[in-house]
């Protein structure tokens, strides 16, 4: 027999760029849980309904999947605001709705039926804060991409970074998917700042880190996890030399990041890892334990399940123990790019 | 059974949407591309309101009056202007509402969006509340859709469509057509506020992302598919268009693919308007002339 | 200080170049026949994404060299649509050509995706600090748009108001009929528009790759802009779209001096509105200019 | 003389129902032919099939001795058959000058096209006048002569004419006329409709009276004008 | 009836209509004639409101009319056709028409809802009355095509359908019988001069001598913008000016 699960994602839209490499990892993790025996003997299957990266969507493709697949277990979309859309209606059927990476500090209160395995803004704007003291920076300028992963990100920054002491300078939100941030800059450029946090994506941050250097601007870049990618130090080449970030650590060098690693180049020849892969594939790997565990696909035996097994969980991505909100913890490392290659922060003198 | 009622409530949300952007497109006119716009003031203003503890009737009639009056100030800004300009006029202020929800965080809370927006305590919630709305929204079709029809097949529709043949044959007839033009406006933004409105409190959690060009498009073809300048075309179109959407996702397609469904379902998407212009561009249902 | 905002006017009159070059393109579209074509956004892209194409292996030409072949394409898909979908549908009313425009536009944009992937995509042009002139920042790609927007827009001026074939081309957008029966031959005058067309969408596209990067989407984002540049400059004509994309460039890029960047669109939509109260047709929308 | 036109058994339309049926008739070298007939007719329609907008659904067209059904409509023009529809004849956004120039997408030769707008602003101080102006803001009787004047510059072998006189002045339509008798004499041939009837007969060598459609009269414009029933159906009297 | 004091109107340069004064008085019928271009159709546009005067004033019915919009000017009873013809091409000829009833009381939303039965009856006989006039101008067969695929002169005629249909005090027709057959121009005749009997003005450009001549008492001549005379069909056939500036040597009024 097989065990079905569904998956709710942008397959299409905006976020479609992201979409197909969560698809990819959910469906390694898949394959490698069948192959090593399933859902106690029964084959694992994801469902995926595209959502078109839109909350109409969203809510379509898990209407769908709990009224005509009938399934008690859903992976969640990204994108906080489609997230959102749908974690009522799972919360009110009794299903499990399960993020890898809707970072709003919202979801926590979602209910009891809704998990993510990545850590919430929560964290990560600590994390940014702490970051900037730490390299002993009291005033900075902040810019964040304007949609709910960005703004959120930047309210819990500045709240921390505030309280700490700091002063923040000036504060400006840039918009999602342009090219040109030139004016965005020139006006950083006026407060010659000696450091700017810029919460953002990989395409605007390369884009903004390159006309960045056009324009003279000469800074600190401190950035977030989501613009951690080699895509974005291809794309900002050398521009992108001696920029900060943090990200929720988890160990390249660990054992299990190592056989995601290997497993993912021979799945999927030479290409790499998508940005959140990870995440996804843990989400579905910590499923299949609780499936195998709860031995039903019972919403609440399989919640109760998910919350058992995952304490102490380590998957690539780290430590996934659940506390009571489906929430994870997180520690936060520190990245930079040297030499064109993305490498762990370390403090030099 | 959810999904299926699911379906029917997004059906009667665009169908009202786009019976509402006919009245302005197939009877008056007027190539309003920015209607989404509408759509969001009424959504915005409804959850806002409710959410602020407003009893939600209140909030919705409220609502209306500011798709209404929203109505009145872009038909004041715009009418003037010829056919296209007062299309791209309109698709710009509707960017220019997107913008300001985005960016007016403090009372949107911009991109973050507004979720636990309620419903009326009657519906209950879960299964049962879903029948509540579909039947809230089907009534809601069935009066606008003949509000709708009587004024349209009244001598108050063909001025419309007198003003949309031609506007100085329109005036040289008496016809006011500064007044009708905008009456036709502000009819719609009501209309489009009351979608807006029945979508805001079916979904419960609204945010800019929601309101993108994308779906005036989407309307825009369920009232071109449909057939403009008729009464019933919305409402098929509207039904056409929503299920072909889902009816996709019952296409069996092994998940190897699954990379390229995407984007051959949307050349597919395209294909298919196009071909539906080059053979039956008047739409499913057809304007027939008395 | 003032560097600061003759730094801003300069940012915008380079943004304006590339508006204007998709504002023309748009504008003769609409002149000759009467529609609002959505998929010149997709022209835009295509011409990006076959530079690309060539620049990569196998060909792995310079990118100066890639965009002969990549412009030929764009070209040739520009003729594609029209002998496929606009010319049969010239006959029926324009809302079925705006429609179908639309639904190219879906097509057109899958078509990318299902050949490169939604992910964006860069020429890998590395980066290079701007000239200064006193402080003031330029790198020589902002050039190169600048000057591709002024020379493209000098000559389509020359062709319109000096050559037969460019009266050719406003007598068909002034009655096509008429033009055809005064035996100007309709097939060189849709040809002459789309080649336009697609050559000014395409060299833009790629120039603003090279600029940035580009994804799927882009086409579709610079329309909105390029509308606008159409609005401010009234619809066919040429210097209209050209200064009506500087218009909305500096006035953008000035916006962000003042206000949140994240109303740099909004401003500049505002100033539309505020134009066209006062002028319904357009700041230099001289009826009977180009069209 | 040589057949120039020759339409034999012309049936066409607009949409399903034909509009034409079984027309007959030609038109030689030089000469000037006048078709008449009610309103609705089908006269315009006749017009419209020879210069290409319409396609017969039977019968067959000759131009020059060859078949005309297969040209374009761009072809006719350049083969000499040009067509000035009623209404709409001039481009409004172009300036005079510019009207008469457009003429040159048919005249290869710059040097002689600059020539024969030259020679046609002296012939017309009416359009000299208003060189420089818009066709949109010409009068109608402006535009009528811009028309016929841009139609001479091309010395056509065949010009298909409907109702030129349409709105001018008595002292233009006069003019008009004259013009169009000019054409003729130049070696032009004219197939002219008119509602008036008398000044278009009375210039023609022959004219049809078209009535619903159907060839109903045909003789010598003379013949026509005496005719007691044309006088009485189509003459007001 | 209708009065204009010093009417001017500039096209940049152009002086159009160039400070011209008449009073229409209690004239059934009154031409206006002159050559091509010499402002007639500005004039009437100026009088119908589509265009704004440079300056002067306009009155109608002891109202000033200059300044209003177009509509008004109509809703107060005076009616006009277009030189070029300007039907609705996709509405049928028979909506053409009843659309041009005026002030129906359904083309108002809440008369829809409140008043229903009214609203019934107007357009029942609107319909009639449109149909009376299909009749009349022999394009009752034509009554369900869209408007667009008429001739040229059946559209001309739809034209002063449309003016008949709104019971107007004045009708101001721009050459309503170019284009339209001989004989059909001697019911159109017929008709105009009934709608004189019954009390309605009429006011008319047209380039037919014999006709204007039949049908007005009072004829207006403009010539360069300019009104160069007025009086009886035969002061103005025997007026030097007019001849040479309008009706040619070889008298074609004959
Ligand atoms: N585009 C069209 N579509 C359908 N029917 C048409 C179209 N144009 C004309 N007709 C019909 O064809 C018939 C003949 O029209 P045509 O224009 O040839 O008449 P005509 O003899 O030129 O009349 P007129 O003297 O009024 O110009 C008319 O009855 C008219 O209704
Ligand atoms: N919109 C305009 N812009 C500029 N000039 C105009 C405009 N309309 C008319 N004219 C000019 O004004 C003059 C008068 O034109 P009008 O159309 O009133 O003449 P008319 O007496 O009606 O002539 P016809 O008998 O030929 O119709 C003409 O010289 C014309 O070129
Ligand atoms: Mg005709
Ligand atoms: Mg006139």
């Amino acid at each position: 027999g097989t065990v079905s699960v569904g998956a709710v994602t942008p397959l299409t839209g905006k976020l479609a760029v992201y979409g197909e490499g969560f698809q990819q990892a959910m469906l390694l993790a898949a394959e490698e849980i069948n192959a090593s025996g399933g859902i106690n003997g029964d084959t694992l299957e994801i469902v995926f309904e595209d959502n078109n990266s839109t909350s109409k969507g969203s809510v379509s493709a898990i209407r769908k999947l709990i009224t005509i697949d009938k399934l008690t277990l859903v992976f969640g979309p990204a994108a906080s605001s489609n997230f959102l859309a749908i974690c009522p209606i799972a919360q009110k059927n009794k299903t499990i709705l399960i993020g890898a990476e809707s970072a709003a500090a919202e979801i926590t209160k979602c209910g009891s039926y809704v998990f993510r395995v990545f850590p919430s803004d929560l964290l990560q704007g600590t994390g940014v804060s702490e970051l900037a003291s730490s390299l002993g920076y009291k005033e900075v300028v902040l810019t964040y991409v304007n949609n709910d992963w960005g703004v959120g990100l930047a309210e819990v920054f500045k709240r921390q970074f505030l309280a700490s002491g700091g002063k923040i300078i000036d504060e400006l939100a840039h918009a999602e998917g342009k090219t040109d941030y030139r004016s965005e800059i020139l006006r950083i450029k006026r407060h010659n700042p000696k450091v700017v946090v810029n919460l953002t994506y990989i395409k605007e941050g390369a884009t903004i880190l390159k006309q960045a250097y056009e324009t003279g601007l000469n800074t600190q870049w401190l950035m977030g996890s989501a613009s951690k990618s080699p895509k974005l130090v291809a794309l900002a080449g050398k521009t992108a030399e001696g920029i900060i970030g943090t990200y929720p650590t988890f160990s390249q060098e660990s054992p299990e990041y190592q056989a995601f690693k290997t497993a993912w180049e021979k799945k999927y020849s030479g290409k790499k890892t998508p940005i959140f892969g990870e995440y996804n594939y843990d989400m579905v790997k910590l499923t299949a334990l609780a499936l195998r565990d709860a031995g039903s696909v019972d919403a609440d035996t399989v919640r109760e399940s998910l919350l058992k097994v995952s304490q102490g969980y380590m998957g690539t991505t780290g430590d996934k123990s659940f506390d009571e909100n489906g929430d994870v913890g997180a520690t936060y490392g520190r990245w930079t790019v040297k030499d064109g290659a993305i490498i762990d922060y370390q403090v030099e003198k | 059974m959810d999904y299926l009622y699911h379906i029917l409530i997004l059906i009667m949300i665009y169908s009202i949407f786009a019976i509402s952007l006919n009245l302005e497109l197939g009877f008056a006119g007027l190539y309003n591309f920015g209607h989404i716009a509408f759509f969001a003031i009424g959504a915005y203003t409804s959850a806002l309101l409710s959410l602020g503890g407003m009893p939600i009737p209140l909030a919705v009639v409220l609502a209306l009056v500011a798709s209404g009056v929203a109505g009145a100030i872009l038909a004041r800004f715009t009418l003037g202007l010829s056919g296209d300009y007062f299309g791209i006029a309109t698709l710009v202020f509707a960017e220019m509402i997107q913008l300001l929800l985005l960016n007016e965080r403090d009372i949107t809370r911009g991109p973050m969006g507004l979720p636990g927006i309620p419903r009326p305590a009657w519906m209950g919630s879960g299964h049962e509340g879903l029948i509540w709305f579909l039947a809230v929204a089907v009534i809601g079709t069935v009066l606008v859709f003949f509000l709708v029809r009587r004024i349209s097949n009244a001598p108050f529709g063909r001025a419309l469509k007198v003003v949309r043949e031609d506007e100085f044959v329109a005036q040289a007839l008496g016809k006011n057509t500064f007044i009708l033009k905008t009456k036709a406006m502000v009819m719609g933004s009501v209309l489009a506020g009351f979608a807006g409105v029945l979508w805001a409190h079916y979904i419960t959690y609204i945010s800019p992302s929601d309101f993108t060009l994308n779906e005036t498009i989407f309307v825009l073809l369920c009232v071109v598919v449909g057939g403009k300048g008729t009464n019933v075309g919305p409402l098929v179109g509207a039904f056409v268009i929503v299920f072909f959407g889902e009816f996709v996702r019952f296409l069996p397609i092994p998940s190897e693919f699954s990379r390229f469904v995407a984007p051959l379902q949307g050349m597919v998407y395209g294909a298919l308007l196009i071909f539906m212009m080059l053979k039956r561009p008047q739409g499913l249902i057809s304007e027939s002339r008395r | 200080m003032s560097a600061y905002y003759l730094q801003l006017v300069v940012n915008g009159i380079v943004a304006g170049s590339v508006y204007a070059m998709f504002a023309v393109g748009l504008t003769m579209v609409y002149g000759v026949f009467k529609f609002i074509n959505f998929s010149h956004g997709e022209l835009i892209t295509w011409g990006a994404y076959l530079g690309l194409m060539f620049s990569s292996p196998p060909f792995s030409l310079p990118i100066y060299l890639a965009a002969v072949p990549a412009l030929g394409i764009t070209v040739l898909l520009g003729l594609a649509q029209d002998w496929f979908i606009y010319r049969p549908l010239r006959q029926s009313n324009p809302v079925a050509l705006l429609i179908a425009s639309i639904g190219l536009s879906y097509f057109m944009r899958n078509a990318i995706r299902l050949i490169w992937g939604s992910d964006f995509q860069t020429f890998n042009l590395p980066a290079a600090r701007g000239m200064s002139f006193g402080g003031i920042y330029i790198t020589p790609v902002q050039v190169m748009m600048v000057s591709a927007a002024v020379v493209f827009l000098t000559i389509l001026y020359l062709l319109f108001t000096r050559t037969i074939l460019g009266k050719s081309l406003r007598a068909a957008s002034d009655n096509m009929e008429l033009a055809d029966i005064m035996g100007i031959s309709m097939t060189r005058v849709t040809i002459t528009v789309w080649v336009l067309a697609s050559l000014f969408a395409a060299t833009g596209g790629i120039l603003l790759a090279m600029d940035t990067n580009m994804d799927p989407m882009m086409g579709m984002a610079s329309l909105i802009k390029a509308f606008a540049a159409v609005l401010i400059g009234g619809a066919g004509n040429v210097w209209g779209a050209l200064l009506g994309g500087m218009f909305i460039g500096v006035a953008e890029n000035l916006s962000v001096a003042v206000i949140s960047p994240g109303y740099k669109d909004f401003i500049s939509f505002a100033l539309i509105f505020i134009l066209l109260l006062v002028r319904p047709t357009g700041i230099f929308g001289i009826r009977g200019g180009v069209r | 003389m040589t057949v120039l036109l020759e339409l034999d058994n012309i049936t066409a339309g607009y949409g399903k129902a034909p509009i034409l049926h079984d027309i007959c008739l030609n038109l030689d070298k030089g000469e000037i032919v006048c078709i008449i007939g009610p309103n609705g007719a089908g006269k315009s329609t006749v017009l419209r099939t020879v210069a290409g907008q319409l396609q017969p659904s039977r019968g067959t067209m000759a131009f020059k001795g060859r078949d005309l059904t297969c040209l374009s409509i761009a072809q006719r023009g350049r083969k000499g058959l040009i067509f000035i529809p009623q209404g709409m004849n001039i481009f409004p956004n172009l300036t005079v000058i510019e009207n008469l120039e457009i003429a040159g997408a048919l005249m290869k030769d710059s040097r002689a096209l600059n020539a024969a707008v030259k020679e046609i602003l002296q012939h017309y101080p009416m359009l000299d006048k208003k060189k420089n102006a818009f066709g949109r803001t010409l009068s109608g009787g402006e535009r009528q002569v811009l028309a016929l004047s841009r139609t001479r510059m091309l010395k056509p072998d065949l010009v298909l004419l409907d109702e030129p006189s349409l709105g001018l002045a008595p002292l233009v339509v006069d003019f008009i006329f004259d013009e169009i008798k000019e054409m003729g004499k130049g070696g032009s041939s004219v197939l002219l409709v008119e509602q008036n009837a008398r000044k278009g007969l009375s210039v023609s060598h022959r004219g049809y009276v078209l009535e619903l459609g159907r060839n109903r009269l045909t003789g010598t414009g003379a013949e026509l004008l005496q005719s007691d029933e044309v006088r009485r159906l189509y003459l007001g009297g | 009836m209708l009065v204009l004091n010093n009417v001017t109107k500039r096209f940049g340069g152009l002086i159009a209509v160039n400070d011209v004064s008449f009073d229409l008085g209690d004239v059934g019928i009154s031409g206006l004639i002159g050559p091509n271009g010499s402002g007639k159709t500005t004039l009437f546009h100026l009088i119908s409101g589509f265009y704004t005067l440079d300056s002067g004033t306009i009155s109608f019915m002891e109202k000033r009319i200059s300044g209003l919009p177009p509509h008004a000017i109509s809703q107060m009873g005076l009616s006009r056709t277009f030189q070029q013809t300007r039907v609705l091409p996709f509405l049928s000829t028979l909506d053409n028409l009843i659309s041009a009833a005026p002030n129906q009381a359904g083309e108002n939303i809440l008369a829809l809802f409140f008043r229903a039965k009214k609203v019934r009856q107007e357009e029942a006989f609107n319909r009639e009355k449109a149909m009376d006039i299909l009749d009349r101008l022999k394009l009752s067969d034509l009554a369900h095509l869209p408007a667009g695929d008429l001739s040229y002169g059946q559209q001309k005629l739809l034209e002063l359908g449309r003016v008949l249909m709104a019971d107007p005090r004045l009708i101001i027709l721009d050459e309503p019988t170019a284009g339209i057959n001989p004989t059909l121009i001697r019911d159109l005749v017929t008709t105009l001069k009934a709608l004189r009997d019954r009390g309605i003005k009429i006011f008319l450009v047209e380039h037919n001598m014999p006709l204007v001549a039949e049908l007005c008492e009072r004829i207006h001549v403009m010539d360069s913008g300019s009104l160069i005379f007025s009086g009886s069909p035969q002061e103005v056939q025997g007026n030097k000016r007019v001849i040479e500036a309008y009706l040619g040597r070889d008298d074609s009024a004959a």
